[in-house]
């Protein structure tokens, strides 16, 4: 199996975990049995229970969902909102273009936490603003790409042959520039994805992530830095998913870079 | 001459546009949240008139173009008003606290630099063997490890275990190794995972280079293949390096609330975080524009350095 | 001197190299020619013990007896610069960017001589006399990018030649250059390697620099197939692949009529870029079925006046297509010419099918799907690619891409076809294919052909006139024969001159 | 060793205690910087401050006070009856920025006859305002200091203001002009630690000497086990309560807040929420406090009650959202009392705010379901009377025994009549009451003279010292 495929093949693996707990986890997470917590591993919680006395590899699993469904919506997010920024940049000269790079480059001055604690107060926390914090953070990092790969896709002899068969500027960059630079950007997806995740255990971590009663891998870890010296395995856990989907899904990124290579031999 | 000229009124202006837009969406974002800065001063027992008496000391009672206006005529002089919840002048507070963040991002970045620009030069030197394998594997468990995880575990060992720097906070510059000291773990927590993204961004530029012929000449020269990297490959990699390293900067000064909320620093991202909770508007206002400007000034600044380190940048 | 035995390369997937042998003696000039990927490059670093990333090499390369790839690391170090010097291809690659040139012309210097600084800078200064860089204005202090192509080769050439080594590879040192320079370039690196006595590999793909050393080496596939005196390789090929380098340097051409009538399409355009006039009422006019040859040194403004013309670069001016005055970029102007780019590899998007390719002039035609499918599958069919419209460019051969681009100018039956140097990166058999299909589009559609050219060799026989171009005026315009004999401006002269340098009298022109 | 660094978990928004609602101001001040004509104990007494004594007129319509002699402010300004009076007077003054100024409501004047004798005179008997006056909003400041207290405090307490580097600490050291005995500690520090973690590496690495109010309760076990810490668990003053909107339906009906009320298994969320450290109440008066009922029986934990309560309302497919404030408390409980009331069928969603918002939006703008907080001033029952607070049920009958509570000054008749408000506000279910918050101390072995409990919250430091060993 290539190097590609196996990391493929984890990222395939952590998406379907995530996806099964939406429907089923061993044990309900959003029930408390405070009279169960702080269990050790045991047959019926392999990995013990938490401090509310639910089960851990439950928690872990509902956590998937949501900590990866946050990145997978806000990269989404980012990199459609960002290459459409883009592609729009390539496609337009002048006022507009120095207008859509100031905004681009005002968006990545912003702090980024700031952003959501902003969101988070108008609209509560929770899933949907980290989303649209992170997926706003995301914007000009693809916005920032898409205009510079464009750039030299649109100024490619077959970017000036569709200029010569008569079409626009905005034409030729989705019809030749944005299915040319896919897979840069999907691969810089990748590495962001990877990031996201990070970002939306930090905003759980300050409490603008998601809310109890969901769960998701930055809550728990954040909820279980006081109880490192009495549970460790409450902050290990969550902290090595975390770090483990981390690892695979750079690693996937950087599969599919060294795929796209052009100067791959 | 007249070109530069010409190109520095324009950065300037696109600057103060910038800011402008910045310090307008900020005033509209907080001002539209629920949430009245008085009623947190005064509490539960205030009294009607106490609290339109302390909205109208704060002037939240006048039209919100006005009290914009207002902040824009103080901004200019770099009075940026008084903190709604502190009642000291925001430009003392921001410079207080800026004592922190600034040497804190200083270090992180320095710290940054000094791990991933050899650990990049190694690796592109070696590229597909042992040492690249291994620089890439520890860049990515470096990129992997929560930095909230990173931090305790900083702590537990450093502070607790070892007692050779303090869990937390600052004592100021008044002693600067005390400070320094202070600002050590969290500066290397919060340079870890950038570190480790710099290395990876930096040894894929010096790769991208490593197989261009005036490399391969320098070899042809009789230089070792890894002095031939440090001496041709590194330093035209440089200006993409020095991208990375002002869009970084910029990341630490702002983002670093969550090493400062481990490491209980009064760092300027606690600030901003406490000042939207409290609704102190000047603060809110007074520390975004410094920071927006912080970065847009230190990318320009590293793009001057990129044009340096490489003379077919400049225009 | 240098001994090359069952020399190898292998990489994971195949052997780029399968054996090569031979010998140089000190001092001689040893010509290598090879079709593209045929192991040139790669017989060269191993002259230097340097493989590419991925390459192994096996055999041995002895430099007066002793094993170069098999010597120590240090002792490979010790022998690269002083013993063998290497020139490379790509002049915009070959000097650290970001460096001064002083410091890497000194580099070889620092490290193997140990001469006070003084010493250093003044051999630094005498290698820029030597070559020319010091009356060019060039010192020390300049980086590459404020250089030209031929004077950063120059710079490439005195750092090859600063220590004096017994060996000097070049690869292909000349073929990014336009003529001019490429002609001052390759007698400045024949007469100063001659000068010190060092022997000279050089690698090329241009048969007359080739014709003027002492040995040709052809390589195919990774072999040395013919090793012999240069004079007998031209002019009795013995394997097919010596043949076909040797004869597509002969192009065989019906007769045709000189075109008459009024002229179908005339510029006049000025254009400037950051302050910079790119083309400084630039003019040319052009009959059906004219073949006008726009030639002119690097950087002269050729492109420039072609895409001016047709709107993709902003212009001012006068142009005017069957008499009527029209904009650049006029809808009835992209109607009427189309352009074939020089490099078939970026002029078609690797993503579409071809026939999609094809017919993109067509969409904004609102002839309905089928008939564009038609009008693309029989372009396709006119250059020789018929029914292979479902694949995607990456199927295809560098002259059969080019042939997509032509079959993409031609769908909608221009009155007029804009080659941008549309032949300069194919190899000499699928030069000859392409030329042939556009001389018979000429002659049979009447249509109008602007072609730019380096290859003054090409141009002498194929066009009807020759515009030349200067500094982004047009100087000069007259037929090949009157222009060759004598040419009237400085910039032709000069042209002429460094053709000639090229042009060996074993260089026909068929008319039959 | 006389320097010692407490850590508190919030920040003061600045040092004046008669100008702010924050805690965190008396946490670093009262009875340290600033002090009051009556100062309250660590026991919750009302004990002799700048006053040595006082006395009610007869008709209860004048309080006089008898002032010490010899104070001065820290910048030398003496401390006399006429400071005193412009103390009061400007902290009750119309549209002042006093955050209490219900403590003050009785007073009609005040008048200041010689240097040590203050005459409060009052348009309705107040049996508290002894009391009243020893909260920190009601302490002594001096007519050239008052505007700029915020910043640089002055009082006449035992410790002087030394500086505040913001977002960090505040440093106080020894007032060489104090008219008491001169405290055993030179210097104190207060850090400011908001994050319970870092407030936990803190301790452990010796960064800060103790925390009177420490707030991470998951980490007792440990922190009870280490031999160099005191761990004491002590009450506050503060009734945890989910607040219960009754304006809004089907808040309204008694079954559905009885429903809400035995759907809470107060034994879980002490341990759950609290670990263990808190004390469940019945009703919004603490359990130290006299005339306290135990009434946890009434709606105990019950949940086929609950749902029985809900059916018998006609309510299905109640779902409420929870408001939340910032403290850990009130967020850790919300989870635990959201899954209980999923338990029996009602959707309970959380909704997390900062203060500032829950300040506007839930307490004055009455826009909520459910919140949880605890109410934390001393002897605060009177809110239940208020017709138009944030939470809150109309009853005659309870408004009744209220003011003639507060109208009463005899303390056994006291005792009775808060019983009878008791019980009436925990059969009526205005709230369901949690926990009673716990004041929960770690700090050096080594340490003596903090308070276990937190009658007031204040950080007393006056009388404490460093141990022998
Ligand atoms: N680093 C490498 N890894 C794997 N294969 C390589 C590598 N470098 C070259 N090759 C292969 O070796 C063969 C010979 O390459 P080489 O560069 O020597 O060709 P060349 O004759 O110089 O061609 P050109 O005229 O285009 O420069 C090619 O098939 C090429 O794909
Ligand atoms: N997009 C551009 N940006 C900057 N300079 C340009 C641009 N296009 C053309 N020029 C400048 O205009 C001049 C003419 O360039 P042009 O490409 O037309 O030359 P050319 O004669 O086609 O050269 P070559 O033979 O190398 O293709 C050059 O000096 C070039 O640097
Ligand atoms: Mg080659
Ligand atoms: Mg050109």
């Amino acid at each position: 199996m290539s190097r590609l495929a196996f990391s493929g093949t984890l990222v395939l693996l952590l998406c379907a975990v995530a996806a099964l707990a939406t429907l089923w986890t061993p044990h309900p997470v959003d029930t408390v049995a405070i009279g169960a917590r702080f269990q050790a591993p045991s047959p019926a919680h392999p990995l013990g229970t938490d401090h509310l006395g639910r089960d851990l590899v439950s928690m872990l699993m509902a956590g998937a969902a949501n900590s990866l469904g946050v990145a997978a919506a806000a990269i989404g997010l980012g990199a459609a909102l960002g290459t459409a920024v883009g592609l729009l940049m390539c496609a337009t000269g002048g006022a507009l273009h120095v207008a859509l790079l100031r905004a681009s480059d005002l968006l990545f001055a912003f702090p980024a936490l700031i952003v959501a604690a902003i969101l988070a107060t108008a609209f509560g926390p929770g899933a949907g603003v980290a989303v649209v914090a992170i997926g706003v953070f995301n914007v000009p990092v693809f916005a920032r790409l898409a205009a510079a790969t464009g750039a030299g896709l649109m100024a490619t002899h077959f970017a000036d042959a569709a200029r010569l068969s008569g079409k626009g500027e905005f034409r030729t960059a989705v019809e030749h520039a944005l299915p040319n630079m896919l897979p840069v950007i999907a691969t810089q997806a990748a590495t962001q994805f990877a990031i996201a995740i990070l970002a939306e255990a930090g905003l759980s971590y300050v409490g603008l992530g998601v809310q109890p009663p969901d769960v998701s891998w930055g809550r728990m870890l954040a909820e279980a830095q006081t109880l490192v010296f009495m549970a460790p395995g409450l902050a290990l856990w969550p902290g090595l998913a975390i770090a483990l989907s981390v690892c695979v899904v750079t690693a996937f990124g950087e599969r599919l870079r060294v795929q796209f290579d052009p100067r791959r031999p | 001459m007249g070109g530069q000229l010409r190109a520095f009124v324009t950065g300037l202006l696109s600057l103060v546009a910038t800011l402008l837009a910045a310090s307008a969406l900020i005033f509209l974002a907080v001002n539209l949240l629920p949430g009245d800065p008085a009623a947190v001063l005064l509490g539960q027992n205030a009294s009607d008139a106490a609290l339109a008496a302390l909205r109208e000391r704060l002037g939240l009672n006048a039209p919100l173009p006005v009290q914009y206006g207002r902040f824009l005529a103080g901004a200019l002089t770099g009075d940026f008003g008084q903190s709604a919840t502190y009642d000291i002048p925001v430009t003392t507070l921001i410079v207080t606290r800026a004592a922190v963040s600034v040497p804190l991002a200083l270090m992180a970045v320095l710290l940054c630099v000094a791990v991933a620009l050899p650990a990049a030069q190694f690796a592109a030197a070696r590229r597909g063997r042992g040492g690249d394998a291994a620089v890439e594997f520890l860049a990515r468990a470096g990129l992997s490890v929560p930095n909230i995880w990173l931090g305790l575990g900083l702590i537990v060992l450093f502070a607790i275990e070892l007692r050779l720097v303090p869990a937390g906070g600052f004592p100021g510059w008044a002693d600067p190794s005390a400070a320094l000291a202070a600002l050590l773990l969290p500066a290397i927590a919060l340079a870890a995972p950038q570190a480790a993204i710099l290395t990876r961004l930096a040894r894929t530029a010096i790769v991208e280079r490593a197989d261009e012929d005036f490399v391969t000449l320098g070899q042809a020269k009789g230089l070792s293949r890894a002095a031939a990297v440090r001496h041709h490959a590194l330093p035209a990699a440089l200006a993409p390096i020095l991208t990375i390293i002002g869009l970084q900067f910029g990341f630490l000064l702002a983002g670093a609330i969550i090493i400062e909320t481990v490491f209980s620093l009064p760092g300027l991202g606690r600030l901003l975080f406490q000042a939207v909770a409290q609704r102190d508007l000047p603060v809110v206002q007074g520390v975004t524009l410094v920071l927006v400007a912080a970065v847009v000034v230190v990318n320009a600044l590293c793009a001057a350095l990129a044009r340096i380190a490489d003379p077919r940048v400049a225009r | 001197m240098l001994r090359l035995d069952t020399l190898t390369a292998t990489t994971a997937a195949a052997q780029p190299l399968a054996g090569i042998s031979f010998d140089v003696a000190a001092g001689e000039r040893v010509a290598v020619l090879g079709a593209s990927g045929s192991g040139k490059s790669l017989m060269a670093r191993a002259l230097l013990g340097l493989p590419p990333p991925g390459v192994r090499y096996g055999g041995t390369v002895r430099l007066d007896g002793e094993d170069i790839l098999s010597a120590p690391e240090r002792r490979q170090r010790a022998l690269r610069g002083p013993a063998v010097a290497m020139v490379f291809q790509e002049p915009a690659t070959a000097l650290n960017p970001v460096q001064r040139i002083g410091l890497q012309l000194e580099e070889p210097l620092r490290l193997h001589r140990a001469l006070p600084r003084e010493a250093r800078r003044e051999k630094v200064m005498d290698a820029l006399t030597t070559t020319g860089l010091a009356a060019d204005g060039v010192g020390p202090e300049r980086f590459p990018h404020t250089l030209s192509g031929g004077q950063r080769q120059r710079v490439a050439l005195a750092i090859a030649l600063m220590l004096s080594p017994r060996l000097v590879v070049a690869d292909e040192p000349t073929s990014a250059l336009d003529s001019v320079s490429a002609a001052r370039v390759l007698t400045l690196l024949t007469d100063l390697v001659a000068a010190s006595g060092a022997a000279l590999i050089l690698i090329t793909h241009d048969m007359d620099v080739a014709a003027k050393l002492s040995r040709i080496l052809v390589m195919v596939e990774g072999r040395v197939v013919e090793d012999r005196p240069a004079a007998a390789v031209l002019s009795a090929p013995q394997t097919a692949a010596a043949r076909t380098l040797v004869t597509h340097r002969a192009l065989t051409l019906a007769a045709r009529p000189a075109p008459t009538g009024a002229p179908i399409f005339t510029a006049s355009l000025t254009a400037r870029h950051r302050g910079n006039t790119i083309l400084n009422e630039a003019a040319f006019d052009v009959r059906p079925g004219e073949r006008l040859a726009i030639v002119g040194r690097s950087g002269s403004g050729k492109t420039s006046l072609m895409r001016a013309v047709l709107g993709l670069l902003p212009a001012r001016g006068r142009v005017t297509l069957m008499g009527a005055p029209v904009t650049p970029g006029d809808p009835a102007l992209r109607a009427a010419a189309s352009l074939v780019f020089q490099d078939p590899v970026t002029s078609l998007d690797p993503r579409w099918r071809v026939d999609r390719i094809v017919a993109e002039p067509l969409e904004r035609t609102g002839a309905p799907k089928a008939e564009r499918q038609a009008l693309a599958e029989a372009a396709l069919a006119r250059v020789g690619l018929g029914g292979l419209g479902a694949r995607r460019p990456h199927a295809f051969s560098g002259g059969q891409r080019q042939r997509i681009a032509i079959a993409r100018a031609l769908v909608r039956a221009p009155k007029i076809l804009v080659a941008d140097e549309a032949v300069s990166a194919l190899d000499a058999a699928l030069r000859a294919e392409v030329i042939t299909l556009l001389d018979t589009l000429c002659r049979e559609d009447q249509m109008a052909l602007l072609f730019i050219a380096h290859d003054l060799g090409l141009v002498r026989r194929f066009a009807d006139r020759v515009l030349v171009m200067d500094g982004g005026k047009t100087v000069e315009c007259a037929p090949p024969g009157q222009l060759f004999a004598a040419p009237q401006t400085s910039a032709a002269r000069a042209l002429v001159a460094a053709a000639s340098l090229h042009q060996t009298d074993n260089h026909e022109v068929h008319r039959s | 060793q006389d320097r010692l660094v407490l850590g508190v978990a919030l920040e003061p928004p600045h040092l004046d205690p008669t100008a702010g609602a924050a805690a965190a101001i008396d946490e670093v001040v009262y009875a340290n910087v600033f002090e009051g004509l009556t100062r309250i104990a660590s026991d919750g007494s009302v004990v002799p401050g700048l006053a040595t004594s006082w006395a009610f007129s007869d008709d209860g319509l004048a309080l006089t006070l008898t002032l010490r002699a010899g104070v001065t402010f820290h910048d030398g300004a003496p401390f006399d009856a006429s400071v005193a009076k412009f103390a009061l007077d400007r902290a009750r003054a119309e549209g002042a920025e006093n955050a209490q100024p219900q403590l003050f409501a009785a007073i009609d004047t005040v008048d200041a006859p010689d240097a040590t004798t203050l005459i409060i005179r009052l348009s309705a008997p107040d049996a508290d305002l002894p009391y009243a006056l020893g909260w920190g909003d009601a302490v002594m400041v001096h007519p050239k200091t008052a505007d700029t207290n915020k910043t640089e405090p002055v009082g006449t307490g035992p410790f002087r203001f030394d500086r505040w580097r913001r977002g960090d600490r505040v440093a106080l050291l020894r007032s060489d002009t104090y008219w008491g005995a001169a405290p055993a500690l030179a210097r104190v520090e207060f850090a400011f630690i908001a994050d319970p973690t870092a407030a936990l590496n803190g301790l452990l690495a010796g960064d800060v000497h103790g925390f009177t109010n420490f707030p991470a309760p998951e980490a007792l076990p440990l922190l009870e086990a280490n031999p160099a810490l005191s761990v004491v668990v002590g009450t506050t003053e503060g009734e945890t309560i989910l607040a219960i909107n009754a304006r809004r339906a089907p808040f309204d009906q008694l079954a559905v807040r009885e429903a809400i009320a035995k759907a809470i298994d107060r034994e879980a969320l002490v341990v759950g929420a609290m670990y263990g450290t808190a004390t469940p109440i019945g009703a919004p008066v603490p359990p130290h406090a006299p005339g306290y009922v135990d009434l946890t029986a009434v709606n105990a934990f019950d949940p086929e009650a609950a749902r029985a309560r809900l059916a018998e309302a006609g309510v299905t497919d109640l779902a409420v959202t929870i408001a939340l404030p910032p403290p850990a408390y009130a967020r850790r409980s919300g989870e635990i009392i959201a899954a209980q009331l999923r338990a029996v069928g009602v959707a309970a969603s959380l909704r997390p705010v900062e203060w500032s918002e829950w300040l506007t939006t839930v307490f004055r703008g009455k826009d909520y379901d459910l919140t949880i907080v605890a109410h934390t001033e001393p002897a605060d029952i009177e809110i239940y009377g208020r017709p138009d607070y944030y939470f809150g049920v109309p009853d005659a009958t309870l408004d009744k025994t209220l003011a003639t509570y507060a109208a009463t000054s005899d303390p056994d008749a006291r005792a009775i009549l808060l019983g009878d408000a008791q019980r009436r506000i925990a059969d009526l279910a205005v709230n369901a009451f949690l926990f009673q918050l716990p004041k929960i101390g770690v700090w050096d072995a080594r340490l003596t003279g903090l308070w276990q409990n937190a009658p007031i919250q204040a950080n007393d430091v006056t009388g404490v010292a460093w141990g022998a060993n």
